[in-house]
């Protein structure tokens, strides 16, 4: 059985022109101690996804559907005293702004015990203990649980923040952008501990990214959303190495590799579409160079093409010539927005 | 005054910040963030030099030496052979803000909210006083085109919010290019936009300032990136520029260990791609009162007893690659 | 600081000295000769010329010297110690009565934000700072204290009572009797600015990753909401009230006028009205000196509250 | 179903944020018809003793003849209170004119130079913050003779600061934009930054400022003339109340003679407070989508 198991999950905003379809009916699964990068652009709904999954949304977010397996059972039908329990003590979360996700006016060993002595039934002294072992594990030295926030550079912070996550041994851990304000040389060193700690720990983690050189290197499975959808879906070699779809084809096009000078950079053409009231078929096929007439009139669904390689788009045979024509600039330039 | 084969040459530029006593703090003789520590460097017309380096080493003050943005503590600056440092004539400024302009990080805050894109297209051919009537909106319309925002009369009367990123960086392009400069700035063209809108702006960029022949500076904290863009690359440190060459030379064949660490830590989109380790330690030391001798001293793996007491020269260690680094001069 | 008095003293000084308004007018019976006149003026220093009347003023002013009152024939230091005590009370139990319920109500109406009652909510906090005080006042007065009797109509006591000391009046239930309406008013009026200032510092702290994130910890909402949002956005509220105590002590001006509460602002009032100018002009510098003091205080309290102060100043 | 219901609720919660500053435009626009229709629909003048005969209209309680009944002086009131709207306009609107001017001139300058102008600036404004307002106006009144426009003056000279020092903290984020840099890369003079970039970006503000003195304003005025410091020939609503209270009115129980003005001024200032309110969103749209 699936440790996490999201099913159809979707979530809206009610915003003043209309109901934003944020994410649209998204599904994957996560054993017990694996990982899975949710990779995509500002606005794809990777970032709601997690709010959703842990069902801690602004206001004006609602559920319309879906379902989220945790150990079996469906916690968005938990009440939310429920759902407490579960927060931190199964599925603790490391967030995009980790800069500013501890309180400024507290010390950190304050933050530390709070959650220790609340939700891990600990006392003051154990749960002493427990922060001194949790810094150790990150790479920091004990003494400075006794700093305000402030006083820590950009990857102490994150090192604490990550450590603050594991305080009540989760069984799943969530990433979102956990390097994407670090400078390069921080950002290795944290992937590299997380990596480390995964193993040693058995935590499964769901990372969220708009980068795939950082989920190439830290995960197991890589599911790649687009405009609200899943569009693709596997192991993250198959994924980043043989792309399905066009989407991830033109996604690998856009990153500058260091180990490859001579690679020519190609744009994705255009914008993603309007979420509040997005167009009936495929939501790329507006910049999509391989578009057909049923893509704009139906809507592909998520379809294992490879084994537990899944991909949202009609293009299910010859894949091969379509990846090596996504790998010129003429084809993206037919794209007329 | 001569004119000399460079566009840009800058010589041991220095800009210090003082640091405001505390009240209840002995204030030192020494209290002065070095942002900038001696950064030297040349370009000829159309040559593109990238800087690059970790958040503090001060690439970003670097450029804002280049535009006159802030008054240098120390060292030289000439611009087609004029000493800009001295420049006090109202005209004389004028006529070099002309000539190097800037792109921003962030294309959201770089035009005014309340302008239409014409009207912010149109500011600098008012300021300095470029053009009639007609032929500033015929200039407004070529330069929209050039930057492939077309049909530019659609985007006239449009206003900053209600374009994407990407097009709002080619509008802040355009107002670059519009007064015909000879010398760019990027200070992290594209870090705020979309990855699947970067590459467009990119090869846009390349291509027009590669067509211009104008020279470019690009600030960017992206290795990868100022390798597809630029001729030459800087890698900063603690205000100073440890190691500076070709691009594609310096990124195959580091030399100074800093730039090696940080080349080694670049994430690479390929999963078959092993993953190097970093061998130096992350703390980086505060560039407010710095120890005697080489700046990567407390980080370097190989450090010896004279990188402590004697600070390396940047010394060419090739055709046009130089490096501040005791190893590398043996 | 010391700097910012001097220039109010100065200010102070030249308006009080060159306004029109013969000042002996209040003090010297019409029927006094030239001459009889002229003795008055040497006794108040008025025959000097202006220089050397406002460096007399400095000096006297640097020692707590204020000169004496036309009107009360007493030092102006003595007439302000007798009433100043009355002032504080009044101001120390409205500013307490309007921060509680105020933090409180603005903690109350983040909380519900969205919600019909917030609306509602500000509506009324808005009426508060829209109807003059002196004029809510004289509501409460022609209602309870007229029209049911419930409360005394005036004054800090029943007359004819002397108090022997502070402190018995301060044991007295009579004066609390007394004090209540006055401070009932002030408070409605200073409720106000803590309330909106709460809910709105309230609001943008919510906005906080750190907020989230103490949710996402599992926290529960009322805890989240009083450790986490609430004890970030009242800082700015306990430096206002740092402010608010000066404006309290100017605003009381009318209050005290209403209720004829014996304070430092009717004073104010009854000096200008009949030209008492060293009087006027003491319990103004008093009045000023208490803002300018909380003026200091508050920057003081916002570093000594908030740990990030010192570095981001740094930056 | 759901979605239906949260659409319908934003878009009227939308509605009731801009009918604030409607609110407050509409009761100031009706005070302003009251104001220049003041000697039509007020049905006596508001200084006449009115009397029928020999017999004084002394104390009369709300009639058909009088609506708000008469003043122990037998004067009517509720013709005082249709002619205390002009005053309150006058007073209001002038102290907001120039608390908006000034307030932002020195916010701009201080904010856009900083250093040593900013520095003198912002002592002078520590200055008039440590001034007390109410006391200072009732002083300077007190001495310098009751009339309105020194009331005005008055409240000019320390109303600024608050504009001043909000606009100059304003003015210190807005230069750090992107867009100002890009005008100074461009060449543009001092001031051409200041006046056609820096302020428009700030007027919402100012406008802000400037609604909620005039509520400020047209308050301090009711309070000075309540102290019996007001103009003695202008009937406002302040003079009304003051006549109330020193007549007695509160032990009679006439309540019909200090509610109304009290509503009034309320009325103002709570129009210049919606006002405030809503224009930053009028002249702001781009706060609407976040």
């Amino acid at each position: 059985m699936a440790l996490l198991e999201v099913k159809k999950l979707k979530v809206y905003y009610q915003t003043g022109r209309g109901v934003n379809q944020a994410v649209d009916g998204i599904s994957f699964e996560l054993d017990q101690g694996s990982s899975i990068g949710l990779v995509g652009e500002s606005g794809c709904g990777k970032s709601t996804t997690v709010k959703g999954i842990v069902r801690v949304m602004p206001t004006n977010a609602f559920i319309p559907e879906g379902e989220v397996y945790f150990n079996g059972s469906d916690i968005l039908k938990s009440a939310e005293k429920e759902m407490r329990q579960l927060r931190w003590r199964d599925i603790s979360i490391v967030p995009q702004a980790a800069m500013d996700s501890l309180n400024p006016v507290y010390t950190v060993r304050n933050q530390f015990l709070e959650v220790m002595q609340l939700k891990g039934d600990l006392n003051k002294k154990q749960a002493l203990v427990r922060a001194k072992e949790l810094f150790a594990l990150v790479g920091l030295n004990s003494d400075l649980l006794n700093y305000y926030p402030h006083q820590f550079s950009g990857g102490m912070k994150q090192r604490a923040v990550i450590a603050l996550a594991l305080a009540l041994n989760p069984r799943l851990i969530i990433t979102d952008e956990p390097v994407t304000a670090l400078d390069v040389i921080v950002q290795h060193q944290i992937l590299n501990e997380l990596k480390e700690l995964r193993q040693q720990l058995g935590l499964a983690m769901v990372m969220i990214t708009h980068d795939i050189s950082v989920v190439a290197q830290t995960c197991d499975q890589i599911a790649v959303m687009y405009a609200g959808k899943i569009v693709e879906k596997g192991k993250g070699k198959q994924v980043l190495k043989n792309p399905l779809h066009p989407y991830t084809m033109g996604l690998k096009n856009c990153f500058p590799n260091l180990n490859q000078p001579n690679k020519e950079l190609i744009a994705i053409a255009g914008s993603p579409p309007d979420l509040i009231d997005p167009p009936p078929g495929c939501r790329f096929y507006e910049r999509c160079p391989f578009a057909m007439t049923q893509c704009q009139l139906e809507e592909p669904g998520l379809e294992e093409l490879e084994s537990g390689h899944l991909s949202a788009c009609f293009l299910r045979e010859d894949i091969d010539q379509y990846r090596n024509k996504a790998k010129e600039v003429e084809t993206w330039l037919q794209v007329i927005i | 005054m001569a004119t000399s084969d460079y566009i840009i040459e800058l010589h041991q530029a220095k800009k210090f910040f003082p640091i405001r006593p505390k009240l209840f703090r002995r204030s030192g003789s020494d209290d002065y963030l070095k942002a900038v520590n001696g950064v030297s460097f040349k370009l000829k017309q159309g040559e593109s030099l990238g800087l690059a380096g970790e958040s503090g080493c001060g690439k970003t003050t670097t450029g804002k030496i280049l535009l006159k943005l802030c008054a240098m503590t120390g060292g030289s600056y000439f611009f087609k052979g004029r000493d800009i440092t001295t420049l006090t004539a109202k005209e004389e400024i004028k006529s070099f803000r002309k000539q190097a302009q800037l792109i921003f990080q962030n294309p959201y805050d770089a035009l005014n909210p309340r302008f239409t894109i014409y009207r912010s297209l149109l500011e600098p051919l008012i300021i300095h006083n470029l053009g009639t009537q007609q032929e500033r909106r015929d200039m407004i319309r070529a330069v929209m085109e050039r930057v492939n925002l077309k049909p530019a009369e659609t985007f006239f009367e449009k206003y900053p919010h209600q374009m994407s990123g990407g097009q709002l960086q080619r509008v802040v392009l355009a107002r670059a290019l519009i007064v015909d400069p000879a010398f760019i700035v990027a200070d992290e063209p594209v870090s705020m936009l979309d990855v699947s809108v970067r590459a467009g702006v990119l090869n846009l960029m390349k291509e027009i300032t590669e067509k211009m022949d104008l020279t470019t500076v690009y600030i960017s904290h992206d290795l990868s990136l100022i390798q597809y863009m630029c001729d030459y690359t800087a890698i900063m440190y603690l205000g100073k520029i440890v190691e500076l060459g070709p691009s594609r030379e310096l990124i195959a064949a580091p030399i100074h260990p800093y730039t090696k660490a940080l080349i080694s830590a670049v994430p690479i989109p390929d999963p078959d791609v092993a993953n190097e380790a970093v061998n130096i330690s992350n703390n980086v030391p505060s560039p407010i009162n710095l120890p005697p001798g080489c700046i990567f001293q407390d980080r370097c793996p190989v450090v010896t007893q004279l990188c402590r007491q004697e600070e390396p020269v940047f010394s060419e260690v090739a055709a046009g690659h130089r490096v501040a680094c005791h190893q590398a001069e043996t | 600081m010391i700097l910012t008095m001097w220039v109010i003293a100065t200010i102070l000084f030249f308006i009080f000295r060159l306004m029109p308004g013969n000042p002996l007018v209040a003090y010297i019976d019409p029927t006094f000769t030239e001459e009889q006149q002229q003795i008055l003026l040497k006794q108040f220093g008025l025959d000097q010329p202006l220089w050397y009347q406002y460096f007399v003023f400095l000096k006297n002013l640097g020692q707590g010297e204020l000169g004496d009152s036309f009107f009360f024939r007493d030092s102006v230091v003595n007439v302000i110690g007798k009433v100043l005590p009355n002032t504080i009370y009044l101001m120390l139990l409205s500013l307490l009565l309007a921060y509680t319920i105020g933090i409180m109500s603005g903690i109350y109406l983040a909380w519900k934000r969205g919600e019909r009652i917030e609306t509602v909510g500000i509506v009324l906090t808005l009426f508060t700072r829209a109807a003059p005080q002196f004029w809510v006042g004289m509501i409460l007065l022609a209602v309870f204290s007229f029209r049911f009797g419930l409360f005394p109509s005036g004054g800090a006591s029943a007359a004819g009572t002397v108090y022997a000391s502070e402190w018995e009046k301060l044991l007295s239930p009579s004066f609390y009797h007394h004090l209540f309406l006055p401070a009932l008013t002030l408070a409605i009026y200073l409720l106000g600015l803590p309330l909106l200032l709460m809910r709105s510092n309230m609001l943008d702290v919510m906005k906080e990753a750190y907020v989230d994130m103490a949710s996402m910890r599992g926290l529960s909402k009322l805890r989240v909401m009083l450790k986490y949002a609430a004890r970030n956005a009242c800082l700015p509220v306990v430096t206002a009230m740092a402010v608010g105590i000066g404006y309290a002590m100017g605003g009381n001006v009318v209050i005290e006028t209403v209720f004829s509460w014996p304070g430092l602002g009717r004073l104010l009032v009854k000096a200008v009205s009949t030209s008492d100018y060293p009087l006027a002009q003491g319990a103004f510098i008093l009045i000023a000196g208490v803002m300018v003091i909380m003026n200091f205080v508050a920057d003081l309290l916002y570093s000594i509250l908030d740990p990030r102060v010192t570095l981001e100043n740094r930056r | 179903m759901g979605a239906i219901k949260k659409t319908v609720a934003g878009i009227s919660g939308f509605f009731r944020q801009d009918k604030f500053a409607v609110t407050g435009v509409l009761i100031y626009l009706f005070f302003l018809l009251i104001a220049i229709l003041a000697p039509w629909l007020a049905p006596y003048n508001p200084h006449e003793m009115i009397r029928e005969g020999s017999q004084f209209m002394f104390n009369r309680p709300p009639d058909g003849q009088f609506i708000l009944g008469t003043t122990n002086m037998g004067r009517d009131i509720f013709s005082q209170l249709v002619y205390g709207a002009r005053p309150a306009l006058t007073v209001g609107f002038s102290a907001a004119f120039f608390v908006m001017v000034a307030g932002t001139l020195v916010g701009l300058i201080a904010g856009y130079y900083r250093g040593k102008v900013d520095q003198l600036l912002m002592r002078i404004t520590d200055i008039a913050f440590g001034i007390p307002f109410t006391p200072f106006v009732i002083v300077l009144v007190g001495f310098l003779g009751p009339s309105i426009w020194n009331i005005v003056m008055a409240m000019a000279l320390l109303l600024w600061r608050d504009t001043a020092r909000v606009i100059r903290s304003q003015v210190l984020t807005v230069r750090e934009r992107g867009f100002i840099e890009a005008a100074r890369v461009s060449g543009a003079s001092d001031l051409r930054i200041i006046f056609i970039y820096i302020a428009p970006n700030i007027l919402p503000l100012s406008f802000l400022y400037g609604s909620l003195a005039i509520g400020w304003a047209i308050l301090t005025e009711a309070a000075v003339s309540f102290l019996g410091f007001g103009d003695p020939q202008v009937i406002s609503w302040g003079y009304m109340l003051n006549d109330a209270y020193v007549s007695q009115a509160l032990s009679r129980g006439a309540f019909y003679w200090f509610i109304p003005p009290g509503i009034c001024v309320m009325l103002a200032v709570m129009a210049g407070f919606y006002i405030g309110r809503g224009s930053e969103e009028i002249l702001h749209p781009r706060l609407k989508n976040n």
